[in-house]
């Protein structure tokens, strides 16, 4: 039997690479896989704790389906939003775009 | 020994579908040869060009394998095996009859439509890695007509789940007294085009269109790892046209013989089925193929879940209201389509 | 060591690798892949907790979906770094201070959970896979998120036609 | 091992399976085939001449956006089928749930017909 521990202390670090990924990311696309990796993350701790702690209810499974389908239009709309920037600006580097800074 | 099990009944089931596959390539060359008043294979191996497929598979691992210079070399190499290994996992959730089945999975509907959604992802991973534009356009026409007929075929599976109330492949044949072909006659019918589609077979092959473009994602594909591209597609026609016979032709069901002799006449009248149909319609165009995916199909698909769910919930008795009012729906549909298409 | 145990030993290293290689990698497209690796293995993790249904609908979902949805994008951006990772990095400067804070993250969120008692179920984890029992409980007890996911998925695609059409 | 862990193991048996006789095929084919490879041989294949700047060219927006409806699609077959086993238990009201479920997404739809999304190219 695996403890409910190592499930979450392997998602914390999966959360952890996700926060590397975001912050010293250039491509835009790539943040946004890195946002995915963050996603997953919280989806394994909450299907770990449906299975071990509320597996009559499964409180955690509904949230994940609910967090997976929220989570396909998050991911649809970022990229639309990249594609647009990409339009306007001939670059998905993050860096370079910054004109909410004027 | 219980640790060996699996495997063992796993390489036996993939020789099984692979003998049924060289049958499969046979038949097929038969057949087309026959519709077009030809005889097709007649030499190999004397009698009816038996060895003909066999001499084709001599034929693949004979061949040079070619990697292009310019190709992502892992990627190139990776593909056909995302291509190959679902399609074999999708074996362990087909059952054949009552008895005779590998694991009787509590989703394994389910589990089928999740893993054919890798079919489309190996396209696109050959098409890029193989580092040609025209491979790469055309595992994204590849990739944008799966797209398109995968939710159709999804759809017209939730009918037959609806009835059944369950996603186990045994407890969908073991519900159906009725065929559920006469009660879902427009989700059977939009199951069987869908399924052309994703099998990228004739009618429906423009990706691949062998006449013309040259293949589609598989260009720079050759010998032995371009056939397993085409072995996962046989695959792939082996997985569906089980579920097609379980789904709706009532699996093992039948009077007389035992269920494992009707599984196999109604999976080969199924093949026979895919085979005429790929030699005697025309290829669609590709504007007619996304307006019959996304404008027909699928909206005919949701028209199924309704009328189902409608009657399921308000009628009592709903098989006999449920067959007819979608045979009605599907002629006058059939009709109208004939009077706006002409 | 029992098989599961070994099975999540085996799925973590892969997920873990997987992840770090994709926040590490040049190659955007070698990302992607991996990316959809990574997400294949979160589903077998998922089957170990028992959970078939949501297994299958990551699969359907992470490795199908967003890995085209990903690529299609990828190839629209025709970006300045080429696909093996030529050009210009697709890092920016900061590296040294994203890993400091995602290191000082780790070690907060360790410090906080390794003597954490969770309260546990006996005999946990049930099985409780049952699709049917999961579609209760969704359409007896959560059908207002239920509709609103409709509307954002909605709302969502309404937006990337409105966004992604500006072309013509 | 319980009926749940037995169904895995006998998928992870299959996986491993085609695995290696997807590399056994290969490794056959390795023993049989011949190796002449010229730099002819290994261009891409094209009309005869080195195709320009690769294939990290740009393509049209249409894919992207066939890829979202089919994601968001997706989605809803997710939800229809746990649905399609117990609708019958809640009677009525699960059946008005999921008319306006597929009636939005429906909506969704037809906008995108409208707007001429899914032609191709």
């Amino acid at each position: 039997m695996v403890p409910l521990q190592y499930y979450i202390i392997m998602s914390a670090i999966l959360f952890t690479i996700g926060i590397y990924g975001v912050l010293a990311r250039r491509n835009a696309i790539l943040v946004l896989l890195s946002v995915e990796i963050m996603f997953n993350a919280v989806n394994i701790n909450f299907m770990a704790f449906s299975a071990y702690i509320t597996p009559a209810t499964m409180v955690g499974q509904i949230y994940t389906i609910f967090a997976v389908a929220s989570g396909a239009a998050e991911i649809g709309i970022g990229l639309a939003i990249i594609l647009l920037i990409y339009r306007g600006r001939e670059t998905v580097n993050v860096d370079e775009v910054n004109m909410l800074k004027w | 020994m219980a640790i060996a099990l699996p495997f063992l009944i796993a390489l036996a089931l993939v020789i099984f579908v692979l003998s049924n596959i060289v049958f499969f390539m046979w038949a097929e060359f038969k057949i087309s040869g026959r519709v077009a008043d030809r005889f097709g294979p007649m030499e190999t191996g004397r009698w009816h060009g038996w060895a003909q497929p066999l001499a084709d598979i001599l034929k693949f691992l004979n061949k040079e394998d070619i990697i292009p210079a310019n190709a992502d070399k892992l990627i190139f190499r990776v593909a056909p095996f995302v291509g190959f290994i679902p399609v074999v996992m999708v074996l362990a959730a087909i059952p054949y009859t009552n008895k005779i089945f590998v694991r009787d999975f509590d989703i394994a509907v389910f589990f089928v439509i999740a893993l054919s959604s890798f079919t489309f992802v190996s396209m696109v991973m050959g098409g890029w890695a193989s580092g040609n534009k025209y491979s790469l356009l055309g595992a994204f026409r590849a990739a944008g007509m799966l797209l398109s007929y995968e939710l159709p075929l999804g759809l017209a599976i939730a009918g037959v789940v609806m009835l059944s109330a369950t996603l186990s492949l045994i407890g969908i044949v073991q519900q159906q007294t009725v065929w559920n072909i006469v009660l879902q006659p427009i989700g059977f019918l939009v199951f069987m085009v869908a399924m052309q589609a994703e099998l990228q077979r004739s009618p429906f092959d423009l990706a691949v269109a062998e006449s013309e473009l040259v293949a589609g994602y598989s260009v720079e594909y050759s010998g032995m790892r371009y056939a397993m591209f085409q072995l996962g597609e046989f695959f792939g026609l082996w997985a569906l046209a089980s579920m097609a016979v379980l789904l709706f032709l009532g699996g093992w069901h039948g009077p007389y013989l035992p269920g494992i002799v009707w599984f196999f006449i109604k999976f080969y009248g199924i093949f026979l089925f895919l085979a005429f149909s790929r030699v005697s319609v025309p290829r669609v165009r590709p504007d007619q193929l996304m307006d019959l995916g996304w404008k027909i199909l699928l909206p005919s698909a949701l028209v199924n879940i309704v009328i189902t769910a409608t009657l399921i919930v308000l009628v009592p008795h709903y098989q006999v209201p449920l067959a007819v009012s979608e045979f009605v729906i599907l002629i006058a549909a059939l009709y109208l389509m004939r009077r706006v298409l002409k | 060591m029992s098989g599961q145990l070994l099975a999540f030993w085996a799925l973590s290293f892969v997920i873990l690798s997987g992840a770090l290689y994709i926040v590490m990698t040049k190659n955007i497209m070698h990302a992607v892949f991996m990316h959809l690796l990574t997400m294949s293995m979160i589903a077998a993790v998922y089957g170990l907790l028992h959970a078939d249904f949501m297994a299958a609908m990551q699969v359907l979902i992470y490795a199908g979906a967003v890995t085209a949805m990903v690529v299609f994008a990828l190839m629209l951006t025709k970006s300045q770094s080429r696909p093996d990772g030529a050009g210009i990095a697709v890092d920016n400067q900061q590296r040294g201070a994203s890993f400091l804070t995602a290191a000082g993250f780790l070690a907060v969120v360790i410090y906080v959970l390794v003597p954490q008692k969770w309260a546990v179920h006996e005999a946990a984890p049930v099985v409780k896979s049952d699709v049917a029992a999961m579609g209760a409980i969704i359409f007896k007890s959560y059908i207002l998120p239920f509709e609103v996911i409709s509307v954002i998925l909605l709302a969502a695609l309404i937006g990337v036609i409105v966004l992604a059409r500006k072309e013509d | 091992m319980n009926a749940g862990m037995t169904n895995y193991y006998y998928v992870v048996a299959f996986a491993i399976v085609g695995g290696v006789f997807g590399g056994l095929l290969l490794s056959v084919a390795r023993m049989l085939r011949p190796r002449k490879i010229s730099k002819t041989k290994l261009e891409a294949y094209e009309c005869g001449m080195e195709p320009f700047e690769g294939n990290w060219t740009q393509y049209s927006a249409r894919f992207y956006v066939f890829a979202l409806v089919f994601l968001i699609f997706d989605v809803e077959i997710a939800f229809l089928y746990p649905w399609g086993t117990v609708f019958r238990d809640f009677g009525v009201t699960s059946l008005i749930e999921m008319f306006v479920f597929i009636g939005v997404l429906l909506l969704g739809l037809v906008y995108a017909w409208k707007k001429g999304v899914l032609k191709w190219l």
